[in-house]
Order: C-alpha cells, then structure tokens, then sequence
C-alpha cells in the first residue's frame, strides 16, 4: 500500500483506489446482508423459530428480497415535513458510517488508511452521525420521531465520553492512536491481549459500543414499544434502508474496533496458531462480537431514559477513569 | 323465495315446534321439583323449606355434590352456612391492611347467629305438615304462568307479523310491536311471583343485615330514603335496597363511611331502562366483612338523572359515563361526564330500549 | 429567548403497547407526563344490546370475544348467571371439566401477559417463550372444544363437550412440565436487573386507592389485599382445593409481575388436584329445559377472571333473551386508575405501567 | 450479585439455541387439527329437512336457507332449495351443527377460506357439498331436538 501514497498520482493507481475501495463496499455490503440474515437466524433460534428459510436455499436471499422490495418501494415524504432535511438525513447518516472504514487493518498488510489517529476519526466521524439522527427526527414533522431524535441525540452524546475514555487505558498501553500499532502491541499469547490488562476499560467499551450502536438494550431512540419507530418513524423505502444501512455498518466498525483494540486483532491466541492466516483469526474473533451483540438482543429488556443516561454518566464515566488511573499506575510499576 | 314466504315459514314452525317444546317444558320442572321435594321430605327437616322456598330455582346446589353440600350447609343452599363460615377468616385476611375492623368483626359474628336457629325452627313446622302438599302447588303455578306466558308469546307473534306485513320495518312501528309484545310479557312475569307468595316463605338469613341497613338508612338520612327493601334469593340472598333518588348522594356517603356498614367496594353498577322508568343498580361489597348489598335508585325516563357517587367511590367514574352514554342517565356531581364508548358526536342512547340508530346503515 | 411548549401526543389508537386500539393523549413535558387523558371505544361492538335480541346459547359465542385471551372464564361468568338463576343444577363432571380449562385458561392467559409486558419493556424473547408453552394449551383446548381462542365450550347446564380420550392425562403431562417452564421463566427475565430496575417501585398505589378505584385481581392483591373470589366468594369448586393467595406488599408493577407468576403456579396446584380428582364418569349436561329462560328476576354474578373480577348481572323477565345484560369487565375497572398514575411518570413508564394493568380491549369496550 | 440475572437469561437463551424449534412448515405441511376442529361447514342437502333450526340459531344470522316440496309426491315434507352461508361474518360457533337433528350440516377441519373478494365468501349449497373432506367425525348435537332437552 504505501508504495502507492508515497509514488506520483496516475491514473492507473487512481484505478486501484477506486477498485480497492470497491472491494471494500462489496465486503461491508455482503457483510451487511449476512449479518441481518444471521441476525434473525440466531435470534429465532434463540426462540424456539428457526428464521428466515422461504426465500433461496435456507433463506439466504431474504435479505437480496428485502432490499430489492426497499428499492421497489414508493417514496413517501410526509406533506408537512421539512423536506430538504427529509432528504438529506438518510445520506448524512450513512456516508460517515462508511467513511469510518477506512481506517480498519484487518491483517498486517490489509490497511487502506493508516492514519496515527485512527480511534479519534472514528469517533469524531461518527458523531456526525447522530446529527443525522436528530435531523431525521426533526424533519419528520412527527412527535414520536422527535421524541426519537431528541432521545438519540441526549444518548449518544453521553456515550461518546465513557467510549472514548475507555480505550485511553489502551492508547497509553501502545503508546498510538494508531490502529495497527495497537495490534501489533498485542502480538504473542492471548493474555497478552488488552482485554485482560484492560478488563475494566473492556467492559465499559462494549457497553458505551452497544450504547452507540443503539441496539438492546439501548435502543432508545427507535424504542418499538414506546415510540412505535423513533427517529425513521416516517421512512421508507430506501431512505429507511440507508438508516438500517448504516446501523449495521456501523456494527461492522464497532465489531472491527472491538477485535483490534482489546481482543488481539488478526494475532492467533497463541504463536503456533500461526500458519493459520490472520484474516480467519480476525474474522473469528469479530464474529464471536457480533454474535454478542445479537444475543443480547435476544435477551434483555431495554433501560428507561434517565437510567440510560445515570448509567453513562454515574457508573461508566467513572469506571473509565479509575481504568486509567490503574493503567497509569500499572505502567508506572511494572512498566 | 322471499324473506317474507321464509318468515312465514318459520314462524308455522316456530308454532308447531313450540308446542313440542311446551310439553317437555312442563315436563322438566315438575319432574325436578317433585324429584327435589320429596328428597327434601325425606332427608333432615331442614332441607326442606329452604327448597320450598326458592322456587324460582328449582333444582337446588346440594345435589350435585351430595356429601359436600349436605354436609356443609344444611339449608341447600350455599350462601349461609358458607359465608358464616368465611366471614370471620374474611375479617381475619383482610384485617392486616386495613384499621378497625372490630366492629365489623363482630357484627359479622353476633348477627348470623340467631337467623338459621330461628330459620330451623320455622322451618320444620311447614316441612313437616306440607311436605306432600307441595309439588302439587308448584304445579299449579307453572300452569298459571305458562297460560300467561302463552298468551304474551302469542301477542308478541302477531304483533311481529303485523310489523312485518307493513313491509318496510319502521323503527316507530317495529318498536311498539315489540313494546306491545314485551308488557304482556312483563305482566306476566310480574304476576307470577305475586302468585306465588301465597304462602310466607321463611326469612332470608341475609333478612337482619337488610333490615339493619334500611334502618340505618332511614335513621341517619331520612324516613323516607328507603323505598323498598327485598332479598334477592336466587342470587345468594343478596339484600336489596331501593333509594329515593333525591337522598341517594347521603345514603352513598353513610354507605361508605358508616362503621357497621363500610362499603368501601363499588362492585359494578349497571343502568337498565325498564321502559316505564329507569334504574342504576349499584352492587356494593364492604371488604371487611364481605357483605354484599345492591341498591337501586329508579328515576323517571324523560329527563333521567342520579346523583353522582364518584366522589365517594371513584369507581363509578368511567361506570356513570358508560351509563350516560348508552343509556342516557345524567349523573349532576361527576367531574367528566363526556360520551366514552360511543364517539362523541353518536346521536341517541343505544342501550335505551326504544333507541332506533339514526343511520339504519350502521 | 427560548420558548418552551407542552407537547400533545395521541398514544394510539395504533399503537404497538397499547395492546389494541386505545388511545391515551398525554401531555409532554419534554418526556414528562403531565395530563393522560385516556379514550376509549374503538372496539366498542354492543356485546350488550346485541344480547338482548339473542338468548342465552346464542350469547356464548359473543362472550369469547370479550375478553379474547381469556374465554373462558367469560363463558363461565355468565352461563353461571343464568344456571343461578334458574337454579340448574350442573353434573360434577362438567363442573370439573370447567374449572379445569378455567385454570388453564388462567396460566395461558398470564403468559400472554407475561409476554407481552416483557415485549414492551423491550425483551423479544419472552414474548415467544410464553407464546410456545401457550400453544399446548391452546391444542389442548382444541382437542377439547375444536377451537383455539374463541371456544364456545359452555353451555347452560354443563359443557358441550366431553373429554375426549386421553385428554386428562396430556392436561397432567403439560402441569408436570410447565413447572419447569416456569422456573425457565424466571431465570430468563425475573432476575433481570435491567427488568427489575424498570418494573420496581413503577406505577406504585396504596389498598385505599386500590380499593377505592375498585380494581381487582392482582392489582388489588399487589397492594397486601387478599381478596380472591376463588377463596372469598367461592363459586365452582375451588372451595375444594388447596391453593393460596399470594399478596404483594408495595402495589408496584415488580408486586403484579411476581404476583402473576405466582398465580400461574397456584393454578398448576389446582390443577393438579382437580385432575386427581377428575370423576370418572357421568353427564357433561344437566337437566336443561329445552328453551332456556330464566325465570323473572335478576342476578349478579362474579367470579375471578385473569384479570380480576367479572361480574355478568343479568335482568330477565322470563324470556328467552335477556332483557339486560351488563358485564362488569375487570380490564374496564381497572383501567381507570390510570390517568390518576401517569401523571408525572416518563413516556417510558407509561408503556410498564399500562402494561402493569394488564387490559384486554375487546374488554374495555365490549 | 448484580449482573447474575442477566447471566442467568443469556443462558437460557443460549440454551434454547440448540433446542427442538416449534415452527411449523405451515403451506408447505398441512396442518392436521383435532376431530373436534370447528372448520368450514359441510352440508348434505339430502339430508336436509328444512327445520330451519340453523338459521334461527345462528347468531350472526349468516345462515339462509330456504325449502321446496319435496318432488317425489309419494313422500311429505320439504326439502333444500337454497342454502347460502355468509362466511364474512360466520363467527364458526358450531352452534348450526350443533341443533341440527339431521346431521345434514356438519363441521369439517378445513379452514382456509382466503378470497380475493368478499364476494366470494357467500357460499352455496354446492360449494358447502363440496367441502367433503375432513369431515367430523363426532358431532354431539347436544342442541338437537330428539337429543336435547330433558334427557
């Protein structure tokens, strides 16, 4: 990769960029697709269904249907909504979910852009996102998206704090906001991972993650139970796919993130392990985070506002600094 | 074929079914109630009467479960001996939570035990003496009202075939018919009971607490507060008041707060449109005893309107707007007397027995 | 300069928590309740003066659609009425069979709640846990009466239909099993600390307010009430088993969530009793007049729905039909005490405390 | 401890995962009711002596039949003319089998009666002859005539 940036542009290597980023697009979409697949799959498993099986072979193509009936469907936009923002919510919400991605190495020589502040672009990109949310909610001209937007917006703010918190245990670790370099530090036997030295900034990551994503037990803003849809209450069609999009994109980053900050990234658990490829290892270790996620879906009822909020603020900010504290003191003695 | 040829049709059978069906009518009851009587006859002495008198019902609980029933209640009935015996457990479960039960308790305690000694005594003179004279009685009755109920169901069937011969069932026309078919009917119904209190049946166990409550409502409210006061048998003895609907709001209030009376439960009300007047039934229960009351309150039909009890149970609340709305009562003092089932813009009462839907279509 | 508004939301009548068509307007501040106006009626069909132009077999049929989880008890309330009243006589065997499928229609009826106040608060899975076990009692009672949800099973003087062969003992292999079942329940939600810290202290009342806004079944019982029709008032042959009570202590939605459960396991007691205790043989059907019609005079009834008290009050002037038919519905009673609880809560409570009450619409309107 | 009772529930989840699933193949498997299934009515109109019990039983009065004289002058009574069921509002109460003292109106287990139109939900006699299979077996027409009452 680097002989690229560090050789004169042409149009042959912008033909590169271009197809490795298309590469990229197919994987993240393919993934989506499985992903929401394998979502139901699991989650119906988890009671006593067993999922989507009408459309292709085991129902693989439900997702390809779903999609394609998004797509076909009729645009609708409400007559008394704000329709500039109407528009333009779903594209804001989407184009930085994809954009995050630049900065995920998923092997030792697979990054596309190795920048030195890898975490801060995440964060600092996808908090465009959640303007994208209360735009959404705004625009709808409907109460309970307002309700949804506004919830979102008090949310993912708060939790923004506690996720960037927990992973400055792991900064100060490696030494490098840069992603690969955090990996690198991990390589050797799996304690050597940041998950057992930084169990507490761990813990406190994946729920400030899961919070972000919001997904259960912190799906607040689309709460179905309570605010019917949330935020996307008056999306359809593609508009409303662009939101689903970037939700489960944004899982993919956050399970990426989660296998390359504590678990290890493409490093196997032990050196033997080696002639294993570091993309399966990296793959595996992402899949078992994703299936977290889902089954926690499965599982748990969701939290009330003012818990929601109390829990970012009153328990996660605070374990996020004593972690650093221990981290810092950690170094200081054992270096 | 036309509705009107099937019409015809149904009602030629309805008549020959109809006599089928008289005869094996007549047949059941009688066959029960001697069946039951002459049981009553030759069990204990206390069995009897308390079938005698409920003739309304003839076949009465105890047999179903033979040992169960006679061994735990000796009247027949349930609701004595039963009650008695739960009350007190009543008090004790419900004592915890609330505060002074002790009058109740012992009211509970002192009042039944007079009644079925006193019910047992008067009971074996005419068990003894009528056993035999009886069923023929009973029998008698039956014919008396099946006349008159054969003669209402009669006018009733030509009433509707002369609705349906005006083609066209105006709702004027098809609710007179139906009013005209309905009287006889309730006279009928009417006179039937009036024949058959001929012969004074013994006191309801429920008699003293009825008693007690009239006398409570004419003392502390008013002499003429109470209209009526009857037990209602079938439905286990259930005392039953009628109050004048002007002192309805003060015999609610000492109701409620009464030591010896403390109905702290509004069951259920209902409305009913007796076509001559209107009624809401309040069914009562006091939590601490278990006693159960239903009180009437009758109001004229044109201008409909009782006192409101939802400051003294907020129970009534939603119950008073559902009587407002389907049957028009007014009920001055409650706080938000708004159309609930119906949409507010619903022209007529539809539970009013003349009610006719504006929009036949709907 | 800020301007701050109150915001009018119309919580239904499509709505996903407000299990049917209900609707509440509530006032927001910001997500604050400060006004709940409950409106009801979209489901209103006039159960009531349909019956008066139909007699009493006719009525059955209707009654199922009342309160639409639980059937039977509503099948049960008012041919219990009408046999009071014209003082039937009912075989042991068809009492037996009733309070059978009353019980099970109790535990069936308290999954659904379970379920569906689990769904609201946000977990999927209960939902379908409840639903799953839910259905064996639903094949037993079509195996019993051909029906699933709208049984028709009553009838003055007995119930239609016998046990078929082998039914009792399949009823015994579904108590023996749903013990465990229940415990599974527990272990997936009860202890949930997410659930707990939702559902505790939530829409708390005290006895006197419970009492006084006439609510019944465990919202009555959640407040330290004990007041079962089941023991105080007892009808069919519940005054033959053994079961409890079981009481809260704070009139919370956690008291009526745990009562509920309880309740579901008092009922497997009974069950377990009555089919120890199921007669060998005899009559589904009593001694019935061909036509039936009551005698002049007028009744009320009671017994424990699910849902707390349903009372059928029937006034009859000796004919076929009923000349008025009023229920009292447990869920329309209990439901007013809603308003006076959501005042001051968040939107989020307002789904666990609606929820809490456990209303049936089909019930609410009749 | 807090968090065991999540711990407890991502357990039984996880259990369940790999437990027996309760969907059934519905279109692809037909589902087999019980013998008392309460389907779509099937009628025998020989069987048929215009009692008119049915109809007058009906509570959402979707039954209308009507008789003829019977053709063979040999023999009295009616028989079946026209016999429509409304299944728009048929609430499937059993309550037509169940008075029948003929059996000629019987239950079926077949269920499926989705139609583009409501048109065609008001079936004839011929149709309602046609629904031949899964016919009941037991009916207890407790409600009938020679059966019923004071027995």
């Amino acid at each position: 990769m680097d002989r690229y940036f560090n050789s004169p542009v042409s149009w042959g290597h912008v033909g590169i960029f271009a197809l490795e980023a298309i590469a990229a697009l197919a994987v993240v979409i393919v993934f989506v697709t499985y992903a929401i697949y394998f979502e139901r799959k699991v989650i119906g498993w988890m009671q006593f269904r067993i999922g989507p099986n009408r459309t292709g072979p085991l129902g693989l193509l439900q997702t390809v249907a779903d999609v394609a009936k998004l797509l076909l469907k009729e645009d609708t936009i409400p007559a008394r909504a704000d329709k500039a923002l109407f528009i333009l919510a779903p594209a804001l919400a989407f184009v930085p979910s994809f954009l995050v991605l630049a900065i995920i190495p998923y092997g030792l020589h697979l990054p596309f852009a190795d920048l030195n502040v890898g975490f801060l672009y995440y964060i600092a990109l996808s908090g465009v996102t959640t303007i994208a949310i209360v735009v959404a909610g705004w625009a709808s001209n409907n109460k309970y998206a307002l309700l949804g937007g506004m919830r979102s917006a008090a949310q993912m703010i708060s939790y923004e704090v506690p996720l960037v918190m927990s992973i400055v245990g792991v900064t100060m670790m490696t030494g490098s906001l840069n992603l690969r370099e955090v990996v690198l530090h991990q390589t050797g036997y799996f304690w050597h991972w940041n998950f057992i030295p930084q169990i507490l900034g761990f813990a406190v990551f994946v729920v400030a993650a899961v919070s972000e994503l919001n997904r259960t037990p912190f799906d607040l803003p689309e709460a179905e139970s309570e605010l019917v849809a949330g935020y996307h209450v008056e999306y359809s069609g593609f508009r409303f796919a662009f939101f689903m999009l970037s939700e489960y994109i944004y899982m993919y980053a956050i399970a990426c993130l989660a296998t390359i900050l504590f678990l290890g990234g493409w490093n196997p658990p032990f050196p033997q392990l080696d002639f294993i490829p570091g993309l399966i290892w990296f793959a595996l270790k992402f899949a078992v985070i994703v299936f977290f996620l889902f089954w926690i879906r499965a599982t748990l009822p969701r939290l009330r506002v003012d818990q929601l909020m109390g829990m970012a603020w009153k328990v996660l900010l605070p374990l996020a600094i004593l972690n650093i504290f221990l981290t810092a003191l950690g170094i200081e003695w054992w270096g | 074929m036309s509705g009107e040829d099937r019409r015809e049709e149904s009602a030629k059978l309805n008549e020959t079914k109809g006599e089928e069906r008289r005869e094996t009518e007549e047949e059941a009851p009688t066959e029960g109630s001697a069946g039951t009587s002459a049981e009553g006859a030759g069990t204990t002495p206390t069995d009897a009467p308390a079938e005698g008198d409920n003739r309304e019902d003839v076949p009465s609980a105890e047999a179903d479960s033979g040992a169960a029933g006679a061994g735990a209640d000796p009247n027949g009935r349930k609701p004595e001996g039963e009650e008695q015996a739960s009350a007190p457990k009543q008090v004790q479960a419900a004592a915890e939570p609330k505060t002074g039960p002790v009058d109740a308790k012992q009211a509970a305690e002192g009042e039944p035990a007079a009644p079925p000694a006193k019910a047992a005594e008067e009971a074996a003179a005419p068990a003894a003496s009528s056993a035999g004279g009886e069923a023929p009685v009973r029998r008698q009755e039956t014919d008396e009202e099946k006349a008159a109920r054969r003669k209402a169901a009669l006018e009733a069937r030509e009433a509707a075939k002369a609705a349906a011969a005006q083609g066209a069932a105006r709702p004027e026309a098809a609710g007179g018919a139906a009013a005209a078919g309905r009287n006889p009917a309730a006279a009928a119904g009417r006179a039937a009971p009036a024949a058959a209190d001929a012969p004074p049946p013994p006191p309801s166990p429920n008699q003293p607490r009825l008693d007690r409550a009239a006398q409570l409502l004419r003392e502390l409210v008013n002499e003429d507060a109470v209209e009526e006061a009857s037990i209602n048998e079938p439905n286990d003895h259930l005392p039953t008041l009628v109050i004048k609907r002007d002192r309805w709001q003060a015999c609610a209030g000492l109701f409620r707060s009464h030591p010896e009376l403390n109905i702290d439960y509004l069951r259920n009300v209902a409305g009913v449109d007796h076509e001559t007047h209107m009624e809401v039934i309040y069914h009562l229960l006091s939590l601490d005893s278990g006693h159960n009351y239903a009180v009437k309150v009758r109001t004229d039909r044109e201008s409909p309107s009782v006192p409101s009890v939802t400051p003294i149970w907020p129970t009534a609340n939603w119950n008073e707007r559902e009587i407002y709305d389907l049957l028009g009562i007014d009920f001055p003092g409650h706080p938000d007397l708004r159309r609930i089932m119906m949409p507010d813009d619903w022209v007529g009462h539809p539970l009013r027995k003349d009610y006719a839907p504006l929009d036949p279509e709907v | 300069m800020i301007r701050t508004e109150e915001l009018l939301l119309n919580v239904g009548p499509q709505h996903p928590s407000t299990h049917g068509v209900f609707r509440i307007i509530v006032k927001l501040d910001g997500e604050i309740i400060t006004e709940a106006t409950p409106v009801m009626g979209y489901l209103h069909r006039g159960t009531e003066k349909l019956a008066e132009n139909l007699n009493f077999t006719q009525i059955i049929p209707y009654t199922d659609r009342m309160d639409y989880v639980s059937a039977m008890t509503n099948n049960y309330v008012l041919v219990h009425a009408v046999e009071k009243l014209m003082g039937l006589e009912i075989p042991e065997r068809a009492e037996f069979l009733r309070l059978i499928v009353m019980e099970l229609q109790r535990v069936a009826s308290h999954m659904v709640w379970w379920g569906t106040y689990l769904l609201d608060i946000g977990a999927l899975s209960p939902f379908l846990y409840a639903f799953n076990d839910r259905e064996r009692i639903l094949q037993l009672f079509n195996e019993l009466c051909g029906a699933r949800l709208t049984y028709n099973y009553m009838r003055v003087g007995g119930v239609k239909w016998d046990a078929p062969d082998g039914w009792i003992d399949k009823v015994k292999e579904f108590v023996r099993s749903m013990h465990g079942k229940l415990e599974e329940y527990d272990n997936l939600a009860s202890g949930n600390e997410i659930l707990l810290s939702r559902i505790k202290g939530v829409g708390a009342y005290d006895a006197e307010t419970a009492i006084a806004y006439g609510l019944s079944g465990a919202n009555l019982r959640s407040t330290g009430v004990k007041w079962d029709l089941r023991k105080n008032e007892p009808y069919s042959l519940y005054d033959r088993f053994e079961f409890d009570v079981p009481v809260g202590t704070n009139g919370d939605c956690y008291d009526r969530y745990l009562l509920r459960l309880e309740e579901m396991r008092q009922s497997l007691r009974i069950l377990e009793q009555a089919l120890e205790q199921f007669p060998e043989g005899g009559e589904t059907m009593g001694k019935v007049p061909r036509v039936i019609r009551p005698p002049a005079g007028e009744i009320y009834v009671r017994i424990e729905s699910p849902r707390g008290e349903i009372g059928c009050y029937i006034v009859s002037k000796g004919k076929a039909e009923p000349y008025r038919l009023k229920f009292r519905r447990p869920s329309f009673v209990n439901l007013q005490i809603l308003p006076k609880l959501l005042v001051g809560e968040s939107m989020t409570n307002l789904v666990t405390i609606l929820g809490g009450i456990d209303i049936v619409l089909g019930e609410v309107d009749c | 401890m807090k968090g065991t009772g999540i711990i407890k529930g991502l357990g039984v989840t996880l259990k369940t995962m790999g437990s027996k699933k309760s969907t059934l193949k519905y279109p692809d498997v037909p589902i087999e009711m019980p013998d008392r299934f309460r389907g779509i009515q099937y009628l025998d109109p020989d069987k048929c002596i215009v009692c008119n019990q049915c109809a007058r039983i009906c509570p959402t009065e979707c039954i209308t039949l009507t008789g003829k004289p019977n053709p063979d002058p040999e023999k009295k009574g009616k028989v079946l003319d026209t016999f429509d069921v409304n299944f728009e509002i048929c609430i499937l109460c059993d309550l037509c089998t169940e008075v029948c003292p003929t059996e000629a109106i019987v239950m079926t287990n077949n269920f499926e009666l989705a139609a583009y139109s409501r048109d065609d939900l008001f079936k004839d006699v011929d149709w309602l002859y046609g629904n031949n299979t899964n016919v009941r077996e037991d009916n207890n027409n407790i409600g009938a005539p020679q059966r019923g009452g004071a027995k």
